[in-house]
């Protein structure tokens, strides 16, 4: 059980930095849908069962083509490739970076000696849906409004300009 | 160093390898892709909390509308890059010079 | 009532003039006119009160110390009545002189809000409601003194303005102190009590900036480049004499102040005196010489109030009256002078007396008065400044300030010689309108009769100083 | 159905239905009539808070909770609440809202539509963030607000448009995901993010306990406040700011100026404070940043080269105030800081209003091509220098009031120095704007402007309600401090 988590949370800060450091834009966008899925099994292991399909579907699948459409609806040119990898230096020292923040934290953890608390048991008696439908009203509001204003934005952002601002 | 502490110490990570390609990237639609990663991190936390709280249900709510969230920025960060790739041609961060004062 | 009318009709009334200018020019002007009447009127009618005894007032009582009104007591009713005469005599002259300029709608606003805010500061009850009104008269002169729009004048409008509500802020963070001290802003509250000595301090920034006395005294020279009847309400009738209005209120008659500051006070003012009359005796702008005599002459008023004695008290508020009306002659007959000749360099004047005998009449009763020659009422007050200083203990002091007065007949005969007297350089000029020419001679006779009538206001100053 | 509730539903049903109803009609007629579906739904808003207002300090209850869909009756459950302070706040929204409507219908032209739908989410995020009792809700519509923002900024198209739109979109994300890692790691400790459960936590968690999640909680605080203060736009969080600002059509910087800022930044800090104020370093820190932005917006404000980039800075400086205001955590900071927030959305909103009048007379709004319009636009001009007066804090206007208000709640707090730096701060406040009124209003006219006219219609509308606002409100201060201290809240 904690192998697999130990193992998809790696997977996923893996690919999460995999996508960063990524200087094709394409290859990025899959790192994070890697990145995404690891994640996807990691909620499901620990009992988000909902979530886990959720991230699947929605982060992992919806975010990935709005990305690869946002990528085809522009092509760079090539010489401007060349400049883009200016990008790739500065990212290669994001792992060193990384790995002295993670050496620095895990020192840290272990000189606090903090007392961490422990995974709970999942509730049986608690129904996602209900708590969601029932208890979220508020947060059900906030999506329509949220997918609304997606909608929107769909409309307004990606259209092709037909008429110029005077 | 148990569970909770690693899964924190690799959020955290995370958040941070995120907030970097924010600050760092030149890459319109990266400086989004960085937003994303973050996302994951705090997706990861949340359910955490839920777990350590004993009320995961709610916290799995949160993560759903999170991620409804996450969706629509990177629907708006993409079509905003798009627009500025229309205009210059590029998707380079270093053209936003428009505005200086 | 009365209080509210005095106060209330130049203040609100001042919003209608643009619209009765809308309709005919003449309205406008005898609208202005009477606004000031009618605020001159009710604080007669409130002195003769304040005489027969009875204190008007109003008030409105409001939480967390803020409470707000009008009194009428002795210092109010001689301010009111100096600034509100000496106003009346210049909205009259600028019938004449402002007759061919733009933007009059809201020169006329503006002095006669001006005026309202004079009266409501001068009667106002509470620390809140002197800094209201102060800023008013800081936002006034913002605009009149970049009545012309040209860079000159805005930038020196700008830096009036900038200097003024940078003292007034200063002020507000000790009326805070004073309220943190003791939980209110209302002077009846206050009167009496101890404050802490830095609270003081700042007061004086904002007095000092408000007054233009060293080291804050650079905008008001620069002023001049505002139209006449404007400069001349700034340095005699309203703006500067707020300063030391809000010394004698506040420091003076409220508060109980450290000991420190009846020595600190006159040495600026001696300081204050002396650079100025030194600036005087070296500039060649007749506008920018009378100006600086303004900041030297306000060091008079101001060491007569803060010696801490009585003499002195009531020779400074006798030289408010003096000064107010001397200068404000000495600015309009320099109006008359650069109306004429357009100009205000006095090395190209010269035997104006000849061309323009009563201006130069008008100017030589008024400079007499100012300088501190017995009998025009310049000289009482100069001899009870001095001597209340004396009095206090500060020969030194006062020997400064004799020296002073010595400079002050200095260059006002130099300017005088100057522009008056000598051969006849502008030929061409003529004597200003009637208007122009009855001011000036009205408060040329006023400085003089007031010496003779000193009695008259002595009234009101002993009263005055029985509050102390 | 009470008034009451009616009121209540409104704030949330109110701008759905207008979406709703608007989208039905065709585009041209849509195109055509949007100031009038706009219009009501902020009209809408504007009485309905009134009248809320009114209804419920009659019937004396603290707040009136409702469910979004059904009966909030669950335990444990999400639900709105209409209570005092947030009435003043829904208010501003619906008069921002109304004002902005007012200056688009003049300078929004090709995507009205767009526009009147935005607007409406805009309206329904910023009324949900107020009414939620639950900071996840809290954060959902934050993001809606956020959404709609980057949308409205980036949907003119042009350069600096979708510039000023992405990096408002950076730096706003990156707040989100503060406050999102903040909201986790408050729940690790609570298992609920209800405002009343959250509530006094900081008394419950002692710094030297030796567990994580108390380790977390001060770890959360520093994120929420730097998360909301990202959303204020204070320094040093402030570089999105002006260019959101200045790139924005005039319409959505009165938007943003107004009401997104204050309520997507200065009323999550509000929260922040009411929850977790009896932690020391939150008051001290709020503090702090607000007396840094103070002066570090008023002095980057005096250099600026575009109208509306100077007031974006200006708006900086404002916000310091508030926050300066608000960390002293007594009542009468909250009244001060809401009080400031109620000038600050009149005057600021009148300045841009301004700009929007300028831009279209003038054509445009940079300073060195502007100078001595007061001739030609003697109601901009005067409507502007009241503006000025009260954000310089001068008397008679609203400015004066509540700037006064803060300075008394810091006094009464026990820090004169920090409000006596404020105050002289007033002074940088006065010298950007007297260098505004210098080059663009107070001067001679430059030949090339000479033909320029004054605003008209519904800017000109909206420039005099705005002034009648800040100068009523000076004029009638005395009187509302009575009312709140016959009250009992002063």
């Amino acid at each position: 059980m904690n192998t697999i988590i130990y193992i998809s949370a790696g997977l996923m800060l893996i690919f999460g930095v995999y996508a960063v450091m990524e200087h094709s834009i394409l290859r990025a966008a899959i790192g994070l849908a890697l990145s995404s899925a690891s994640l996807s099994v990691l909620l499901y292991v620990l009992g988000a069962h909902l979530a886990a399909v959720f991230e699947l579907s929605v982060c992992s699948g919806l975010v990935t083509v709005i990305f690869i459409a946002g990528i085809s609806l522009s092509h760079s040119p090539k010489m401007e490739i060349q400049k883009e990898y200016r990008d790739k230096e500065r990212n290669r020292q994001l792992p060193l970076v990384l790995i002295g923040a993670g050496l620095l934290l895990v020192i840290l953890a272990l000189t606090l000696q903090l007392q961490t608390p422990q995974l709970g048991e999942v509730a049986a008696d608690q129904d996602v849906r209900d708590v969601l439908w029932g208890n979220r009203q508020a947060d059900i509001w906030g999506q329509i409004a949220l997918i609304l204003c997606g909608g929107v934005a769909v409309a307004v952002l990606f259209r092709e300009e037909r008429r110029e601002k005077k | 160093m148990n569970l909770v502490t690693v899964l924190l110490i690799i959020g955290l990570l995370m958040i941070f390898a995120g907030c970097w390609c924010l600050m760092r990237t030149y890459h319109l639609l990266k400086i989004t892709i960085g937003i994303e990663v973050a996302m994951k991190a705090v997706t990861l936390f949340l359910v955490l909390a839920g777990r350590i709280s004993g009320s995961l249900a709610l916290s799995e709510t949160f993560v759903i509308t999170v991620m409804v969230a996450e969706a629509i920025v990177a629907v708006v960060g993409t079509g905003t890059a798009v627009g500025l790739f229309r205009k210059y041609g590029s998707m380079d961060v270093r053209n936003l010079k428009q505005l200086k004062g | 009532m009365v209080l509210l009318i005095c106060v209330g009709t130049p203040l609100l009334g001042a919003f209608l003039l643009p619209a009765l200018g809308h309709w005919s020019e003449k309205a406008r002007r005898w609208g202005s006119l009477l606004m000031v009447l009618t605020a001159l009127v009710c604080a007669v009618i409130s002195t003769v009160d304040l005489l027969s005894g009875r204190t008007d007032a109003v008030k409105i009582l409001l939480p967390l110390g803020l409470s707000m009104g009008f009194r009428m007591d002795a210092l109010a009713a001689f301010m009111a009545l100096t600034s509100c005469t000496v106003s009346t005599v210049i909205v009259i002259y600028s019938f004449g002189y402002m007759k061919e300029y733009a933007h009059l709608n809201e020169y006329y606003l503006m002095i006669t809000f001006f005026i309202g805010a004079m009266m409501g500061l001068v009667m106002s009850t509470s620390l809140l409601e002197i800094y209201i009104f102060w800023e008013f008269s800081s936002f006034c002169c913002w605009r009149l003194i970049g009545f012309y729009r040209d860079p000159v004048s805005i930038r020196r409008a700008d830096k009036a303005f900038m200097v003024t509500v940078f003292g007034a802020l200063v002020m507000l963070v000790g009326f805070a102190g004073i309220y943190g001290a003791t939980g209110t802003f209302d002077l009846d509250a206050l009167r009496g009590s101890q404050i802490p000595g830095w609270t003081v301090g700042l007061m004086l920034v904002g007095i000092l900036s408000k007054s233009a006395t060293f080291p804050l005294h650079n905008w008001l020279p620069d002023a001049g480049v505002a139209p006449s009847p404007v400069t001349s309400l700034l340095h005699a009738a309203v703006l500067v004499k707020i300063g030391v209005f809000a010394y004698a209120r506040l420091i003076v008659l409220t508060f109980s102040i450290p000991q420190i500051y009846t020595v600190v006070v006159p040495v600026i003012a001696a300081v204050s005196a002396l650079i100025s009359a030194g600036c005087a005796l070296m500039a060649t702008d007749i506008k920018r010489v009378v100006a600086y005599s303004t900041i030297s002459q306000l060091a008079f008023i101001l060491l007569g109030l803060s010696s801490g004695s009585r003499i002195g008290f009531a020779g400074g508020m006798l030289y408010i009256l003096a000064h107010s009306i001397a200068k404000a002659g000495l600015f309009l007959c320099c109006g008359i002078v650069e109306h004429n000749l357009h100009t205000k360099d006095m090395n190209k004047m010269g035997g104006l007396a000849r061309t323009m005998p009563k201006t130069a009449v008008a100017f030589a009763l008024c400079a007499l008065s100012v300088m501190g020659i017995p009998p025009f009422s310049g000289y009482f007050a100069k001899y009870l400044v001095i001597s209340g200083e004396v009095d206090a203990g500060h020969p030194v002091i006062a020997a400064v300030f004799i020296l002073g007065a010595v400079l002050t007949i200095l260059y006002l005969v130099r300017l005088f010689a100057k522009v008056f007297l000598g051969p006849c350089r502008n030929p061409e000029s003529h004597e200003g309108n009637n208007q122009m020419v009855a001011s000036v001679l009205t408060l040329a006779v006023l400085s003089l009769l007031l010496g003779f009538l000193i009695f008259l206001p002595s009234g009101l100053i002993t009263l005055a100083m029985e509050a102390m | 159905m009470t008034i009451l509730s009616i009121c209540a539903h409104g704030f949330v049903y109110c701008p759905i239905l207008v979406v709703l109803i608007y989208n039905l009609f065709n585009h041209e007629f849509a195109r055509k009539h949007f100031i009038w579906f706009a219009g009501a739904g902020a009209t809408w808003q504007i009485l309905t808070s009134a009248a809320g207002f009114f209804v419920l300090h009659q019937s004396g209850q603290n707040g009136y909770a409702f469910g979004a869909l059904w009966d909030p009756g669950l335990p444990g459950s999400a639900y709105f609440e209409l209570s005092g302070p947030r009435f003043l706040l829904l208010l501003i929204v619906g008069l921002v809202a109304f004002v902005s409507v007012l200056v688009a219908h003049h300078t929004v032209d090709f995507n009205r539509s767009s526009y009147t739908n935005l607007l409406m989410i805009l309206v329904l995020g910023m009324n949900g963030m107020l009414l939620v009792t639950d900071l996840f809700s809290l954060y959902v519509f934050m993001e809606v607000t956020g959404l709609c923002c980057f949308i409205m900024i980036a949907m003119f198209r042009s350069r600096a448009d979708l510039e000023g739109s992405f990096k408002y979109l950076i730096l706003s994300e990156l707040s989100s995901i503060f406050i999102l890692t903040a909201v986790a790691f408050l729940m690790m400790k609570t298992g609920s993010l209800r405002y009343t459960d959250l509530a006094g936590l900081g008394s419950r968690i002692s710094a030297g306990s030796g567990r994580l999640e108390d380790v977390l909680f001060y770890a959360a605080l520093v994120l929420l406040i730097s998360g909301f203060a990202i959303k204020t736009g204070v320094v040093p969080f402030h570089s999105w700011l002006p260019d959101a600002y200045q790139s924005a059509d005039t319409a959505v910087s009165i938007l943003l100026s107004g009401a997104v800022n204050k309520v997507a930044g200065v009323y999550g800090l509000i929260v922040v404070m009411e929850l977790f104020g009896d932690v020391a370093p939150v008051g001290k820190s709020l503090a702090a940043v607000g007396i840094v932005s103070i002066i570090i917006g008023a002095l980057l404000a005096v250099r600026q080269p575009h109208y509306k980039r100077v007031v974006a800075y200006s708006s900086v400086s404002q916000m310091g105030y508030i926050l300066l205001a608000l960390s002293t955590g007594t009542t009468l900071g909250l009244v001060a800081a809401l009080a400031h927030i109620f000038s600050h959305t009149a005057f600021k909103s009148t300045l841009f209003t301004n700009a929007a009048a300028l831009q279209e007379q003038a054509g445009t709004l940079e300073l060195q091509d502007l100078g001595g319009l007061e001739n030609q636009m003697p109601v901009t001009a005067f409507t502007s220098i009241i503006a000025f007066l009260s954000t310089a804090g001068i008397p008679p206007t609203a400015g004066f009031w509540s700037k006064i208000l803060i300075i008394l709640a810091l006094w009464q707090a026990g820090s004169p120095v920090l409000a006596a730096v404020a105050l002289i701060a007033g002074i940088l406040s006065s010298a950007y704007l007297i260098r505004l009124q210098r080059t663009v209003f107070f001067g001679q006219t430059r030949p090339e402007l000479a033909g320029v006219k004054e605003a008209h219609g519904s800017v000109l509308t909206a420039e005099i309600l705005l002034t009648v606002i800040t100068l009523g409100l000076g004029l009638l201060y005395p009187y509302i401090l009575m009312l709140l201290h016959a009250g009992g809240i002063l």
